[in-house]
């Protein structure tokens, strides 16, 4: 398909022509930036970037406190004014990419904008400095929004109640599957093994052996999706669940989820779903109403909760009525006008206990509830909608030049492989480095496993119609230059402040720290 | 709708090009029977000045007027208006897990440095980029001991956080490993007598607070030999990380593993969550290490940079063989830690800690002129219990004035009569001499 | 000099492989960077980037406001997301350079350090959303507030008394002028002239005109100081007013003050202070012990107060006894334990009346008195000891490579030229664009304009030694490389988004505001 | 001190190099008896932790619970939060005038963004970079007028902001030009009549509110006309700029200069400053334009940037003989106008300012209901007076209720009786139908 907006990706290290013409699309160019150091590196001894309150002269340490457990400072720590410190950390966010320097599209992490409002509102000294330990009558408004999220995300997901604890998916998961084994523990039998399909996160499994089950793998067919036959020749009666994610990862949804469900509960087993991609499914269809009996949700994906540098999370965890009894603690209960946490065991006595210490991430509930206020019904339903819409824009802008593993449906996000590029010897990687010159961050890559050099693309609903153009104008110029000067691809990327890093060194020397003798080169 | 982009325009054209008639068509995929066939049922949309002051409203009816007395694993501590505003900077808020180092060299740098932080405070040799929290920390640690000995019998100080002993029951349930608590005696510590006992050959680890949940600074050292008298690993645990400004390194004490939060460096309290947990160990257990973990390298050009590494533990690669299921960490809470543990730097540190063991004096003494003695007698630092009669009663009469009183021991130790009476306080930086003896005054009537 | 740190200035476009050495110095060096177009250059019909409460059914302006009054739309307004917007604007801020990004030795503007947690207070909403009209009742606090700062600011300048309101450092001239032409007159001669030395701010002659007062420029002497004998010379029954800057723009103390001002006042007239020089007095002298009647302050230089862009500022005019009666209004005075603002002229007969409206710029105030309260006596003192020690250290490692055009003592700046460098061609302005390319905002250049291709250098007591250490020795590099390569420093910044741009042509073919035609080639 | 990086031996080496024997040896060139040998009486110095504390006391002595129903030339709206989280990026915010455009850029072209949404709404051709607020721009708007005209009066409606009005005769007095008023109709406008008759031609210049200071539309294109009759310049004062979303602008009804301020987009009330002035005028007279102002240039390799422009005009330069005194300006406010106009963009001006009209008839009406009339019978945007009694002591009563009532005009017009019982309030987005129903009832009694 043609080039909508008529954008000019740019082949050069020097936008500037290029951007001459298209001065309104972000062009990526090279500007002032600096090198910095390690804290460690730098400062000099006795500076502080902290002003505290005197310490008076109310006891010395050493009086209480046994010799041997004291010490007078703590060696190698760095010693720099607050100016410094605000340079350093401000020049390294310079060398960074978020969500909100461009576009993001990093496949099955739903990198969508994350509003400034949500961030005001967190803020507040009502939610921020409210202890957990406060007396209930002290934290009303801290319960009452627990609970309306809670109502939310059970709404939202089709389930009987929801647990807020889990501090992230993963964790989410592992609760999941604890529900599942209490389950069948109280029936008896713990059972040994989770069906997992080959399209999974790595944390599906990972989360199953944590939770002392074997894993089977499954199949998925030609089409991208699993299919009743494969999980009918798996079940058995010592399967405790299948673990599903829907759409999955390749963004197709299990259209047979319906019979694959009911070929598992036939079994006694149950159906496990990984919420991670909900976003394709808010307000047009429930996992809940699909036969799943328990999922996690990302809030911090589908809900644009902030996880600068790798979190922090929130996955609660949905569940139908056969698993409400063993729900982890705490939980969040309404009485008359009054809002109380039920954290002692002896209320709940099958409950599987606790996942994380006190009651989740408080923080991203405010963060969710503010989003999912401001959408209301209408404004959820069209966040799948648009974020469908985006993914099968990409798709179409890029289906002739990139080789589509699948041709099946997709909802949120597309799969691409490097097959195409094969003759010019350029890689997955090689597209994906070459990228980051253009001005975008790199798609997931080689995720899934199944798909060998995968290219996985999740614009989210946050994104616009041009720079959806835009992304794809640059992956089909990549293309391009890949067949002419395969090469300069390779060499890619030469515009931010460092080139390729050799990954294969820092696993085999190890330097995980700052030590004053330190040498890395 | 402002986060939506899309005009009705965009949205018509992109739907030709995808081929679709409609929104809806695009989700033909979708089985009709298993679609929603009704608008959700949440509230009606708000608009920005409404959802402001919906929320405002909500914020108003947490009380926090006085920083709460309590800490028991949340400390309520000063973070510099100047760690807000850098964490707020949107390359670093709004970035993830840094996948592609090449444009991730803030995070990683940052995380390099987080790390850096935890093993000088720690005195151990590595650690992660973070963890969920201080429990889980504590859980995989113990994980981490049975993996590395081999062994499947953990022996946990009653004294170690009650919430992190019940995380770590819930992660063992299914592995069949047993958890052994033992006692601790009237002074607030470990009873070593009953931990050496419950040590052998059987045990992978000793999990010990420093400074344990009641405050007190336990006997480290002792726990340690205990348990490499038997082979087994000790595991710190460490809530009220200030402390270690203070404290020796537990890695200098004989600790193998130290775990717990830096919540108090950077991080509000925030009714309980997030905080970033963090792990760390000496360097021979590293290939068994939960998480993710930035390390150095160099570019093409032979600058040095950093990179994710040693992945081969990860669930990404490993799948069910990984050495933890752990994907999203707490990356943004060791951001807030690093930050603020850079403007304290060595002195600063030095003092917090040191103002925050004297105003835990001058709660004890305040607490004292009201009759009120301490429940403990071994060493404290900025936390301690107090006899206070009915400690839920006096916690629940505060609430009317405003104060969030402690942590009423009996909660935590149903079974223990003994601690009816308990309540845990803390006093740090935030509560002035003068906040300190009202407080006392008020728990007296 | 030697060179301390033993840092290396790095001479290519590359930092690099210098900068491996020096990783902790915050070397220069190139990066990722976007080209982004103007606001209304992007976006499409139909998008918004708010969330507006309901309009409500509540009456059609139409009804009530004349048709010719109205217009449905503003044509031209840009129609972007809320995404688009943050990223517009995160992208140009990265073009940019503040006291965040490193050293700004901006001379006469006082670059210090920003501290943050003024922004967190100036945000409270007891301060931003307080109304200036409402009882004062309910704004206690900010009055208390204004009192306190008023009295610290009298007390620091040594004057009677300081009104708060003037908005920059040149409405507090304009301001001071007004109370000085409002003294005579009552004495029934307003006077025709004010005593300028040719050394002072450009603002100094504007105000005056702008007061009604003809300039008299007063030449200094060889040693850069104003001498009683120019003074004497130039001083009659006509003189208003003398206007003096100490220390002054060269940063040289006006040790003949007291004398001067003895002429003046012998003669009738009064001693204005240009108070943006401040920060090298802070408790070590007070110009209301000096023989001045009048100073302004500037409130954003001397005490931090944000003014990105070039703006806000603050003025507060500090005066002597004989003119108190003039000050405008509102003056905030202290009743018991009450504070109110006095507004009504009929309490201020003689005041010259209003300079803006309300009562000044009180986001200013907030952040001021969080300073001089966290400085405390000592700070102050302190403060200005180390911005003098600072300024003499770079005077000190610059004097054997740079013209010195005066010996004598420098205080808080040091005035280099770039005489030395005629015989390579090379002007200041090449190396004020060089320091670009080395990481360093450039000094303040070709003024005072007594100075022939000055470069004004002050670098505050916020920086630290190496900070100052290493941009001197950028400076001798340039030097050196001025010698060797001067078309290289004359090419130079190479490091920036943008090269030098051709300020001609913009006098020349005005384009001041976007139009839908608007081209720039 | 956190601020202060010396240390003793920086200090030391330092004053070596200088060749100075000790800190107070740099001061030596200040006569001994100029010197101050004794501390400044000022408070002693305090930590951050008692800093925070103290100033949020302060804070909490001012009452901002409820918005306030007074705007009168500050106006309290809705400031979406992307504003100040964007507006705090350190480049921006520690960033001053853009004298090195290289790396100014940022500032210069959302400088020059500002520029254009002025000149957008405000319907003239060129605006300058910013003023310190709307008062000193009105008064730098009569003086231009007398530089072009060559003409020395100065006509004036009653309806415009008094306290501008108080800034032009401070302005003016020394300039001997004359400054007449003429008054306003019972409809709140100004009187036609009366301003026909006071323009002559020694007129300079016609200065009319839009809105005008009782919140009416005051008749602009005839003010104009009657200005443009005698050969002066007609000037608009505009305080209330979220109004020029629903009304022309005042280049399209005759203006040849606009000013006012752009407080309303962007910038909280802040007990009354800092808010960016603004002024906008007719290409011709642009070499008289007072300030700073942005303009787009090329760079070297031909792209495409911006600049700080015509400084010829201006005090750097031209020192006595400059278009007007002003160095530092208004840029963050103007940064923070910018950014929220962004946000509005077409869709969002228009609806805020109907929005605003709806909430200015809920309040209209509310106030009917309470049987209180407006004073004035000419059409108003969100902002009218009304017939309340003593406004004085309204305001006082609401004082205690924690609502900021309104302007009493008698206050304004102390020479005017009928102004006694007449309260100038105001309705935004932020007053809900229910907090405005409040209010009324609240000021009947
Ligand atoms: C499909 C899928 N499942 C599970 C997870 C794990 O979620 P988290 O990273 O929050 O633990 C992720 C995200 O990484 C995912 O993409
Ligand atoms: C010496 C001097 N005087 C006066 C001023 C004018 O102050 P302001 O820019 O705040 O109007 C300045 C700053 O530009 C200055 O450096």
């Amino acid at each position: 398909m043609a080039n909508p907006t008529g954008w000019k990706p740019d082949l050069e290290a020097g936008a500037a022509p290029v951007a001459q013409e298209e001065v309104g699309l972000g062009h990526a160019t090279r500007g002032l930036s600096f090198e910095e150091g390690l804290l460690f590196e730098r400062g000099s001894r006795g500076r502080i970037g902290v002003s505290l309150p005197p310490r008076g002269n109310d006891g010395d340490p050493a009086s209480e406190i046994p010799a041997a457990l004291l010490r007078a400072e703590v060696e190698g720590m760095p010693e720099v004014g607050e100016l410094e410190v605000v340079r350093h950390f401000t020049r390294l966010s310079s060398w960074n990419w978020g969500i909100d320097t461009g576009f993001y599209p990093l496949g099955s992490c739903t990198m969508k904008y994350n509003p400034k409002s949500s961030e005001a509102l967190a803020r507040l000294p009502g939610f921020a400095e409210v202890h957990p330990l406060a007396h209930p009558s002290m934290a009303q408004g801290a319960l009452e929004l627990m609970y309306r999220l809670e109502r939310a995300l059970s709404e939202i997901s089709g389930f009987a109640a929801t647990t807020l604890a889990p501090a992230a998916g993963a964790q989410g998961e592992l609760c999941g599957l604890m529900l599942i084994r209490a389950y069948h523990v109280a029936r008896g039998n713990p059972r040994k093994k989770v069906l997992i399909p080959d399209t999974a996160h790595g944390t599906n499994p990972a989360s199953s052996a944590l939770n002392g089950y074997q894993v089977v793998p499954v199949k998925s067919g030609e089409d991208g999706r699993l299919h009743p036959e494969a999980v009918r020749a798996a079940m058995d009666d010592d399967v405790a669940a299948i673990m599903i994610t829907n759409p999955n990862t390749l963004g197709i949804f299990e259209s047979h989820i319906a019979e694959i469900a009911e070929i598992v509960h036939a079994k006694g087993g149950l159906v496990y779903g990984d919420g991670a991609n909900m976003n394709a499914l808010l307000g047009m269809a429930r996992p809940g109403d699909m036969g799943f009996d328990v999922m996690q949700f990302n809030l911090h994906k589908t809900f644009a909760t902030p996880h600068g540098g790798g979190g922090p999370g929130s996955g609660p965890v949905a569940v139908k009525e056969q698993l409400l009894p063993f729900l982890p603690l705490p939980l969040v209960v309404r009485e008359g006008e009054r809002y109380r946490l039920v954290t002692d065991p002896a209320e709940r006595p099958q409950t599987v206990g606790k996942l994380r210490e006190f009651w989740g991430n408080f923080g991203m509930f405010v963060r969710a509830w503010a989003l999912i206020r401001e959408l209301g019904p209408e404004g959820l339903r069209r966040t799948a909608q648009l974020a469908v819409l985006n993914a099968n824009y990409a798709r179409a802008l890029l289906k002739d030049t990139y080789d589509l593993p699948y041709a099946t449906d997709s909802l949120h996000e597309v799969v691409f492989t490097d097959k195409n590029l094969k003759p010019t010897g350029v890689t997955t990687m090689d597209v994906a480095k070459r990228l980051i010159d253009h001005g975008f961050h790199p798609p997931t890559v080689y995720f899934p496993l199944v798909v060998h050099g995968a290219l996985m693309i999740e614009p989210t609903e946050t994104e616009s119609k041009e720079t959806i153009e835009r992304f794809c104008a640059a992956m089909r110029a990549i293309a391009a230059e890949a067949a002419e000067r395969p090469e300069a691809v390779k060499a890619a990327p030469v515009k931010p402040v460092r080139a390729r890093l050799d990954e294969t060194r820092a696993a085999r020397k190890p330097v995980l720290r700052w030590t004053p003798d330190m040498k890395v080169e | 709708m402002r986060y939506h982009p899309h005009t009705e325009g965009d949205v018509r054209e992109m739907l030709d090009a995808a081929g679709a008639k409609s929104l809806d068509d695009l989700f033909r995929s979708i089985p009709a029977p298993l679609r929603l066939n009704r608008p959700l049922e949440v509230p009606p949309p708000a608009d920005e000045v409404t959802l402001l002051a919906e929320l405002r409203r909500l914020a108003a009816r947490n009380d926090a007027q006085h920083p709460p007395f309590v800490g028991a694993g949340a400390y309520p501590h000063h973070v510099p208006p100047a760690v807000d505003q850098l964490l707020l900077r949107g390359e670093f808020f709004t970035a993830y897990t840094p996948y592609q180092p090449e444009i991730s060299q803030g995070t990683l740098q940052a995380l390099f440095e987080w790390q850096t932080f935890v093993c000088l405070l720690t005195g151990l040799q590595v650690a992660n980029a973070s963890m969920y929290d201080g429990a889980s920390a504590t859980a995989e640690a113990a994980l981490l001991a049975t993996r590395v000995t081999g062994r499947s019998k953990v022996v946990v100080s009653a004294a170690v956080h009650p919430e992190y002993r019940k995380v770590l029951a819930t992660y063992l349930r299914s592995s069949g490993d047993v958890i052994v608590t033992v006692p601790f005696g009237a002074d607030g510590r470990t009873d070593l007598a009953a931990l050496s006992a419950a040590v052998d050959e059987e045990t992978a680890a000793v999990i010990v607070g420093y400074p344990n949940f009641l405050g007190v600074v336990d006997a480290l050292p002792q726990a340690a030999a205990a348990a490499h008298a038997k082979g087994a690993l000790c595991v710190s645990v460490t809530t009220e990380a200030v402390a270690l400004g203070l404290l020796q390194g537990p890695g200098a004490l004989g600790a193998d593993v130290a775990v717990g939060t830096f919540q108090s460096f950077g991080n509000p309290v925030s009714f309980g969550g997030p905080a970033p947990g963090f792990f760390a160990l000496r360097e021979e257990h590293l290939r068994q290490m939960p998480g993710r973990v930035c390390g150095a390298t160099v570019d093409k050009q032979g600058r040095r940079g950093f990179v994710l590494t040693l992945s081969t533990r990860e669930q990404h690669i490993r799948r069910e063989r990984a050495t933890s299921n752990i994907c999203t960490n707490a990356g943004l809470c060791a951001l807030a830690s690093t930050i603020h543990l850079a403007l304290l730097g060595k002195q600063g540190l030095a003092e917090l800690a040191r103002v925050n063991y004297a105003r835990g004096r001058v709660l004890t003494e305040a607490m004292a002129r009201q009759g009120f003695r301490r429940a403990f007698s071994g060493p404290v630092f900025n936390e301690m219990a107090f006899e206070v009669g009915d400690a839920e009663a006096v916690v629940e009469r505060l609430a009317g004035r405003g104060l969030a009183a402690g942590a009423p021991l009996g909660r935590f130790y149903p079974d223990d009569p003994k601690m009816k009476g308990a309540l845990l306080c803390v006093a740090t930086e935030l509560h002035t001499p003068e906040l300190i003896d009202l407080f006392a005054k008020a728990v007296r009537s």
